[in-house]
């Protein structure tokens, strides 16, 4: 009847023929990998709910692992499976791309948080509290540092196990980043595996209120750049009326106009896509810690409790650079003029900036937070050069990275004296004459990063500026050699202290640790130098993987 | 009248917001700022939403509140913390991390 | 035969490296054995000789070629012997005059308890000098010049406790250095110029090359001859060379090694033959050298001084005849053997009055010695005659014939070089007077030795004396043996060619011209010492003798040019490469921690500052990307 | 497949440095003989090489390797040594034995560290590994294969600098300490800033070559026949870029004017064994590469440079000599004349004439043995006295007369005394000079006059005059010292009076670079002499 036809409108819906919304079709295999992560994330929360204290940690160590390597596991059958070369294609209604990138990142991503839940677990490296070993993390969050709530929780042996759940939320987001498939799973996944990073900085058993105050700013700067990207995601909606990435490309490409010639005032309206890209841009840029979006890193790194930090540092940087290539090699391709300079830009400032402010950097935390900054320069070289090669030469850099960060970062929660761990490096003087293969251990490292041939680094290092030259951004590789040429500087600098510098009389002792750090350091060490000597098969692996599902 | 007119109410919260966030010192105040952006946000997804006449934007709204209520109790938690053991809640107070 | 020439050098090398290496047990044979050595090559030359005799004019040379040393592209350079009568000249003088001087040290050396590196010194010194003339081309007798300098440089800092002698050393090697650069260039010229540098091909193939080619090369070669033979302006060495033992400068610094660079004049002579240019320069250099030489050996009271200025001044003749061309080769070549004789002798004597002086060098502290070393007396007096040119002694023979040859050039040039060397002849006459007055008449003026005990003269042991007689026949002698029937003319003729000079003036005015200048030098010295006793300490003097006691200020000279300039040159010099250059370096260093410590304040630790830096960023990335599209 | 005798000189120190760095703090001594034993492994296979290797075999290269190892970066594992290769190989594991047995007791630890602390061990181990990676580099015919080593081996070598001071600045001071770690820094910077430039260029001829012949390659044949048959067409600009990329990497490494400071320090900080490693095998590597790579690669390029580079090297000649005048530290003055030296080699290398490249090659061997000579010797003197400064010496001829002897051939082999190696090489160089470039060679023959002033005031300054009270009783050469320097000794007198061995394996490969260059000698003015005769 006429009345009803008159309010027609999106609001109600016409008596007769009434819709049906069909339930959605979701591969459960495909996202088997986020899926198991998820899953035991939870399980991990109902450990915390009814499983006794004393066992909760070696339940949670296990099941974290487990859950960890079982999704390793099933990211390597569905690459076996072709979902990373033929079959790929976006699983759950276009929100989830199960392809090359996605699967070599996902998989990077959970070896890496794998290397770094063993030094989660670590409970050698501070004195037992009370006869009971402890590890790095606060004995109850909530209590006040040095407060009686904190010394009765110590007495009673309190212990945050919730961290291990929280790392999994974390890896679970991290594992859809990269692989989003529209802009809404991507301001999910990247609240999903930022909330938890945010409480976790909280946690440290030392320096309490560094590691809370990093919490904050962390926090306000995630919560101020999410805010961004979301506001850039409306901006492109409006732009393009979808938020899928192919839709968004195919309007992009000036393939499909929207269906409605009354909203050609918006759509289209290349002043939306702009901004939007660009704020979309900044969100992922401030993930990876580009500058100017790179404030919090120091902060961050050095507050947080080191795991963590080296957790951050490496899976965080694998995620963020994924979900970086993705929105400009199937989002922004078309307007790759628009954005390549700017993106040239911004991977000038952050080499330089990165390498030249670490220089005079005087605790070991730090000065890894702006070689990460540095080195986050690096990839964007390879990432602006908009060629297979480019996006296959990031992903192996990711790789490569990740794991020597991890390894560092190892080494540092080593060095301890009273006040827990010694990052000011007048402590580390004279480190190699103490304990020369921890000295060692961390110089390979330092090296690494440094990108001296014959470690993974270099290999890293000329793939991407390989890339970049042959795409044509040769002046990139200039500044990229210079900056080297300066953080080789600050690298050596720490070697320098640990060699050839006379020990302190109230030097730092080397912490023995156990099988855990102990194998997340050889991991690190392994892995560089089988990367640096024979990448070949790594390189063959990023190749493949170096193609986008659209 | 134009919806368009709600964009630009969308843009300036949002740039309140903003604003807010690098005026303010106290942390709380700070997170409502980024709560307000988050807000117009919305508002523009729901805007776009009613032009291109399609659901999405307002299911994006949804979710967006979502992760805002989740980014509160975080938030909230950790900045109680630091209340608690600093007795402030200024951002200014809290630097010892620096340089 | 051919063997033979190899072991002719090898020989005394032998000697050198047993000396060298052979440890102490060799402290005492050490010195009759390196004697035997040099006796041995001395053998072993006149066996060469005796054959080289049995055969005519022409085919005398002897080519043999050892081995292949640097093959390279299109650079040969042999080991290779070419023995010629020139060479056999000298081989017979080195090896002669070399092994009396060897047995004369056994005597001198006896109570050195280094005395075996010393004539592991000498030998070496024989076998680089016959390497140096029996060499088939310039590369190999290079190696002969810079060895015969190593070996002057060891023996004149033998007594390297005594920084004066240590300095002398370093000064004698580095002046010959500048003039090894001349050869070594001469040998890039030759090389260029004809792809080789032996002598055959050069030599035969000379007149090929564009005079500019050649005259350069016959100057650099010139260069090397002054600073080997002590000519100006490379002469200031020999004087403090006189620091060494006296038997090393009567054989390197008076007999042999310093008439090298006649050698090699008279060796390229085709190359000097085809550059008139250059000759002008040989002989100017040589006419300026003979006065400088003369006048200095007036002023000095060192004996050895003395002998020493007379040597560079009886050089510089040789030089002049050299650079006359055919017409004084043979001249340059003869004189060269018979001073080789009498400078050498009187060396020894001079060694042999110092032997029984305590040492003592300045003749103003001798005096009336001709009683107390009959022997060194007439042997020394004999040299003097035959230096002075006195009539029927070898010195007159050779000396006149090279004055006759300077006025033979003719022209102008000729009366100004052959009143050069009349005077020079005077001057000769008149400072070796003094010496020999000085020394050997007059009333003793001996003083205390630093140990403050009176000297007793003595003469010295037979090893010392055999020489000096040996010598002392030879500088009686030679000269006339030479000249009978023009022998030595012939003897060398082949090789250096040989064409008469005609003087303006008859040979028969030169001589008599000669003999009045020798009487008025004589006669001027002894009305100087002869007459009125000598003042032990030297008085002031006119200002030449001051400038003449100073090596005419030469030494003053480079001091203040060459060696203070090059200690400020050097000095800057490592000034600009500690600031400047090194800061460079260091100052881009710094300039990057300051700016990186400038940074690092923007990392305030404020929150709010950071959002700030994120809110500016994003809009900047905005206003970019909207730029881009606009452009 | 041949047998991999290249792989296996290259390999066998290596292994001897892992198995020297695992013996155990206790056994030191056991290390040393260890260490040393694997080094004359090294020296046999390296003698196996020179026998096995033809001197006037076809193509230009011979014992050649290929496998497969990057095909991503276009990298392949080839190895392969022509004459000059094998010689300086030869020359390295010559060396190498002589700078152990006199670094002997170098490294024996002042203080005692943590009973993990085993500097003994890790100087030997350092120093085989740096020759491992000195020879794989003589091997390399694939660039980057080449580089990859070029700037490994600045790690071991920076440790070695660092880590290990001489007697004269006694271990545990700080004020020496700090110098050293400022010496090893510098080293290591200056190398890796040169090193770096070479990436830019390496990751440029990479692209280069992708974009011409499809796939990217570092093998210098095929680049080399790709030029040659047209296939590969490098723009002037570019090609003359790359150039300047890797000539600054090895004019850093040589090192040559302005780049030199680095060496004075280096070399004055470090033992006298590590100095004389520096200098006279790792910096090999960097004009044996302007020789290998910047001449073969950038032929035109590097006729383009030539002019500046002829400059640069007389500069270094004067300017390195001239301060070595000035210098008032032994090594110091050893260093600059290094330099002097190094001058000349890259002189005769961009003469691009014959008698200037295989003089300025047979330049790196002489150069090498007669440093060593000199500079171990001078160590030997410095251990005795304690100190580097030349004034605290003197009269040392006087107590200990072999030392001085031993100093003095050293002295006269570094002024290039005929009789001695290094005079063939240097007046090769001069005449190669010459002959192309007349004034650069006659201001090059200035450099032999200050050479001798140099030397000669140093020994007179050290060795004569009268004995200084601390000189007094100063020990004349140990056995063990003897065993060191009169090898070397004996080694210049041969390579001084028959160096025609040497010169005959090195002229095919010198005459095959000319080729490459494209450059004849100039002719003389009267032509064919030799027929004439």
């Amino acid at each position: 009847m006429s009345h009803a036809a008159s309010v027609h409108s999106l609001w109600t819906m016409s008596a007769d023929a009434p819709q049906k919304i069909p339930a959605p079709h979701i591969e459960y295999a495909q996202l088997s990998p986020t899926l198991i992560v998820l899953g035991a994330a939870v399980l991990g929360i109902l450990v915390e709910a009814f499983l006794p204290r004393r066992v909760r940690y070696a339940a949670q160590t296990l099941l974290t692992c487990v859950a960890l390597a079982a999704a390793f596991a099933a990211v390597v059958a569905l690459a076996a499976g072709g979902y990373a070369t033929g079959k790929a294609h976006a699983a759950a209604m276009g929100a989830v791309a199960v392809d090359g990138p996605a699967l070599f990142l996902q998989g990077t991503i959970l070896l890496v948080s794998l290397v770094a839940v063993f030094t989660f677990a670590e409970r050698r490296l501070d004195p037992a509290a009370h006869g009971r070993p402890v590890d790095s993390f606060a004995a109850q969050g909530a209590a006040v540092p040095g407060g009686r709530a904190e010394q009765d929780a110590v007495k009673a042996g309190f212990t945050t196990t919730e961290v291990f759940p929280l790392v999994l939320f974390a890896v679970g987001g991290m594992l859809v980043f990269p692989a989003a498939d529209d802009l809404l799973t991507l301001f999910v996944a990247l609240e999903v595996f930022s909330l938890p990073l945010y409480v976790l900085c909280a946690l440290a058993r030392r320096k309490r209120l560094l590691s809370q105050e990093s919490a904050v700013k962390y926090f306000l700067l995630g919560a101020f750049s999410s805010a961004f990207l979301l506001f850039g995601v409306a901006l492109l909606y409006g732009y393009a009326g979808t938020v899928t990435y192919s839709g968004i490309a195919d309007v992009v490409s000036g393939g499909v106009r929207t269906l409605d010639p009354a909203l050609a005032a918006t759509t289209g309206n290349d002043a939306l896509l702009l901004i939007g890209g660009a704020l979309v841009l900044m969100g992922l840029l401030f993930k990876v810690g580009a500058v100017p979006f790179h404030m919090w890193t120091p902060d961050v790194y050095q507050g947080a409790p080191t795991p963590v930090t080296g957790f951050m540092a490496a899976a965080t940087k694998v995620a963020g650079f994924g979900a970086l290539l993705r929105l400009l090699y199937v989002v922004l391709p078309g307007l790759r003029w628009d954005w390549r300079p700017v993106m040239w830009g911004v991977a000038i400032v952050t080499m330089l900036v990165g390498a030249i402010v670490a220089v005079t950097q005087t605790d070991v935390k730090r000065l890894l937070a702006y070689s990460s900054i540095a080195h986050a320069g690096f990839i964007l070289a390879g990432v602006v050069a908009t060629t297979p090669d480019g996006v296959s030469s990031v992903l192996f850099y990711l790789g490569a990275y990740s794991f020597v960060t991890l390894g560092a970062f190892s080494v540092v929660t080593l060095v301890r004296d009273a006040g827990g761990e010694a990052t000011h490096l007048s402590k580390w003087a004279g480190l190699g004459r103490r304990s020369p293969l921890t000295a060692a251990t961390f110089a390979v490292f330092l090296l690494a990063f440094a990108g001296i041939p014959l470690t993974s680094g270099f290999a890293g290092k000329f793939a991407v500026f390989k890339a970049a030259a042959q795409g044509g951004a040769g002046p990139l590789v200039i500044v990229g050699v210079v900056s080297s040429a300066i953080a080789a500087f600050f690298y050596v600098r720490v070697i320098v202290l640990m060699f050839f510098s006379e020990p302190k009389e109230d030097g730092p002792t080397v912490a023995v640790p156990s099988a855990l750090t102990s194998s997340a350091i050889a991991i690190g060490v392994a892995v560089t130098l089988v990367l640096g000597v024979a990448p070949q098969y790594f390189l063959d692996l990023a190749g493949q993987a170096g193609v986008f599902v659209r | 009248m134009n919806p368009v007119n709600y964009l630009y109410l969308a843009a300036l919260l949002f740039t309140i917001g903003a604003a807010g966030v690098l005026i303010r010192r106290n942390a709380i105040v700070i997170f409502m700022c980024v709560e307000l952006m988050l807000n117009a946000c919305n508002l523009a997804f729901v805007t776009f939403a009613r032009l291109h006449g399609n659901l999405d934007g307002q299911i994006i709204a949804f979710f967006t509140m979502v992760v805002a209520a989740a980014e509160v109790v975080v938030g909230l938690a950790i900045i109680v913390t630091i209340f608690r053991s600093r007795h402030s809640a200024s951002v200014d107070d809290a630097g010892l991390l620096k340089l | 035969m051919e063997n033979l020439i190899g072991l002719l050098v090898l020989a005394p090398l032998l000697g050198a490296g047993v000396l060298l290496c052979g440890g102490r047990r060799l402290d005492r044979s050490g010195p009759w054995l390196g004697t035997l050595l040099a006796a041995v090559s001395f053998a072993l030359g006149v066996v060469l000789f005796a054959d080289m005799l049995g055969k005519g004019g022409e085919e005398r040379a002897l080519d043999v070629t050892v081995f292949q040393w640097v093959p390279v592209g299109g650079f040969r350079a042999d080991v290779g012997f070419h023995l010629d009568q020139l060479s056999m000249t000298f081989v017979l003088l080195i090896t002669g005059v070399g092994s009396l001087i060897h047995l004369y040290s056994v005597g001198y050396m006896a109570h050195d308890e280094r005395k075996r590196r010393f004539f592991g010194y000498l030998n070496l010194f024989l076998a680089a000098m016959l390497l140096l003339v029996l060499a088939d081309n310039y590369l190999l007798l290079y190696v002969g010049w810079e060895g015969v300098g190593l070996a002057s440089y060891l023996l004149i800092g033998f007594w390297q406790h005594k920084p004066s002698a240590a300095t002398a050393a370093k000064k004698a090697f580095l002046v010959n250095r500048v003039g090894d650069m001349g050869l070594s260039i001469a040998i890039m010229l030759l090389f260029t110029t004809f792809g080789t540098f032996a002598f055959d091909p050069v030599l035969d193939r000379a007149t090929d090359a564009g005079e500019g080619k050649l005259t350069a090369i016959a100057l650099m070669l010139l260069l090397a001859a002054c600073g080997k033979s002590a000519q100006v302006p490379l002469q200031s060495w020999l004087g403090d060379a006189m620091e060494g033992p006296t038997p090393v400068s009567a054989l390197i610094h008076a007999a042999t090694m310093v008439t090298a660079g006649v050698y090699l004049i008279t060796r390229s002579g085709a190359v000097f033959d085809a550059a008139p240019d250059a000759q002008t320069a040989v002989v100017t250099v040589g006419a300026v050298t003979l006065l400088f030489g003369a006048i200095v050996g007036c002023a000095k009271d060192d004996i050895k001084k003395a002998l020493a200025g007379s040597t560079m001044s009886q050089i510089g003749y040789m030089i002049l005849a050299a650079g006359l061309g055919p017409v004084g080769y043979v001249f340059a070549i003869m004189h060269l053997v018979t001073h080789g004789f009498f400078k050498a002798g009187l060396f020894l004597g001079a060694g042999s009055v110092m032997h029984g002086m305590n040492d003592e060098v300045d003749m103003r502290r001798y005096g009336g010695l001709r009683k107390y070393m009959p022997v060194t007396f007439v042997t020394f007096g004999l040299g003097y005659l035959a230096i002075i040119g006195f009539p029927g002694l070898s010195g007159f023979f050779s000396k006149d014939k090279i004055i006759e040859a300077a006025f033979a050039k003719g022209g102008t040039e000729g009366w100004i070089l052959g009143g050069a060397a009349l005077l020079g002849a005077a001057i000769t006459a008149y400072y070796m007077t003094r010496v020999m007055l000085l020394t050997f008449f007059g009333e003793k003026r001996w003083q205390p030795d630093a140990n403050g005990e009176l000297p007793h003269p003595h003469e010295s042991p037979r090893t010392m004396t055999i020489p000096m007689v040996v010598l002392a026949f030879g500088s009686v002698f030679a000269g006339g043996l030479f000249s009978i029937n023009d022998t030595f003319l012939k003897w060398l003729e082949p090789v250096t060619g040989h064409e008469e000079g005609h003087s303006p003036v008859s040979a028969l005015t030169v001589t008599a011209a000669t003999m009045l200048v020798l009487v008025i030098g004589v006669a001027i010295a002894w009305a100087q010492y002869g007459r009125r006793p000598v003042p032990v300490t030297a008085p002031r003097g006119s200002l030449l003798t001051r400038a003449a006691r100073r090596d005419l200020l030469q030494d003053d000279f480079n001091h203040v040019v060459l060696v203070r300039g090059g200690e400020h040159l050097t000095r800057s010099l490592v000034y600009v490469d500690h600031t400047l250059v090194d800061g460079v370096v260091n100052g881009t260093a710094a300039s990057v921690g300051g700016l990186s410590g400038r940074m690092r304040k923007l990392q305030n630790g404020y929150a709010r500052s950071y959002a700030v830096s994120m809110f500016g960023g994003a809009a900047v990335l905005i206003a970019a990307t909207l730029l881009m599209r606009a452009v | 497949m041949a047998f991999p005798l290249l792989t296996l000189t290259a390999a066998i120190p290596a292994v001897g440095a892992v198995a020297t760095a695992a013996v155990p703090a206790g056994r030191r001594t056991a290390a040393k003989w260890l260490a040393l034993a694997f080094s004359l492994a090294t020296l046999a296979l390296a003698a196996v090489q020179l026998v096995r290797f033809d001197p006037d075999a076809k193509g230009p290269f011979q014992l050649t390797e290929s496998h497969a190892w990057i095909a991503d970066f276009g990298v392949r594992y080839e190895l392969g040594v022509d004459g000059i290769a094998v010689v300086l190989i030869a020359l390295a594991a010559l060396l190498i034995p002589f700078i152990m047995l006199a670094g002997w007791h170098d490294a024996d630890p002042q203080e005692s560290g943590s009973s993990r602390w085993r500097p003994t061990q890790g100087f030997f181990a350092l120093i085989l590994m740096v020759e491992a990676m000195v020879v794989i580099s003589f091997e390399a015919t694939d660039v980057f294969l080449f580089y990859i080593f070029f700037e490994a081996m600045l790690i071991p070598m920076y440790f070695l600098i660092g880590g290990f001071g001489d007697g004269a600045a006694g271990n545990g001071d700080a004020g020496a300490a700090a110098q050293r770690s400022y010496a090893a820094v510098k080293f290591l910077l200056y190398n890796l800033v040169g090193g770096l430039i070479m990436l830019a260029a390496v990751i440029g001829l990479y692209a280069v070559t992708a974009d011409q012949l499809g796939s990217g390659t570092f093998s210098l044949q095929e680049i080399v026949q790709a030029r040659a048959a047209g296939k590969l067409d490098i723009a002037t600009t570019t090609e003359r870029a790359l150039f300047l990329g890797f000539f600054f990497a090895f004019a850093v490494k040589a090192p040559l004017w302005p780049l030199h400071t680095w060496l004075p320090n280096a070399m004055g900080e470090a033992t006298a064994p590590v100095a004389v490693l520096i200098t006279a095998v790792v910096d090999k590597v960097g004009t044996f590469a302007m020789l290998r790579f910047c001449l073969q690669l950038f032929p035109e390029a590097s006729k383009w440079a030539t002019p500046v580079i002829v400059v640069l090297a007389l500069i270094s000649i004067l300017y390195g000599a001239l301060l070595a005048v000035g210098q008032r530290d032994i090594k110091r003055l050893v260093a600059y004349a290094s330099i002097s030296h190094f001058g000349f080699i890259v002189l005769g290398i961009f003469a691009m004439t014959s008698q200037g490249q295989s003089g300025a090659t047979l330049y790196m061997v002489n150069h090498g043995i007669s440093t060593a000579a000199l500079m171990l010797v001078a160590g030997f003197l410095i251990s005795r006295r304690g100190s580097r400064l030349i004034a605290d010496y003197g009269g040392v001829q006087k107590v200990a007369p072999v030392l001085a002897g031993t100093f003095l051939v050293g002295g006269l082999a570094t002024l290039s005394l005929p009789g001695l190696a290094p005079f063939v090489s240097e007046f090769l160089v001069l005449v190669g000079t010459f002959s192309r470039y007349p004034a650069a060679g006659i201001v090059a023959t200035l450099g032999i006059v200050l050479a001798a002033l140099y030397v000669l005031v140093l020994y007179q300054r050290t060795m004569t005059g009268p004995v200084k009270e601390e000189v007094r009783g100063m020990p004349d050469l140990r056995a063990r010292e003897l065993a060191v320097v009169a090898p070397l000794i004996a080694l210049l007198l041969v390579l001084g009076v028959y160096p025609k061995p040497v010169t005959e394996i090195l002229d095919p490969a010198v005459r095959h670079t000319m080729s490459q260059v494209h450059q004849a000698d100039p002719k003389p003015d009267v032509n064919d002499v030799e027929a004439a005769k």
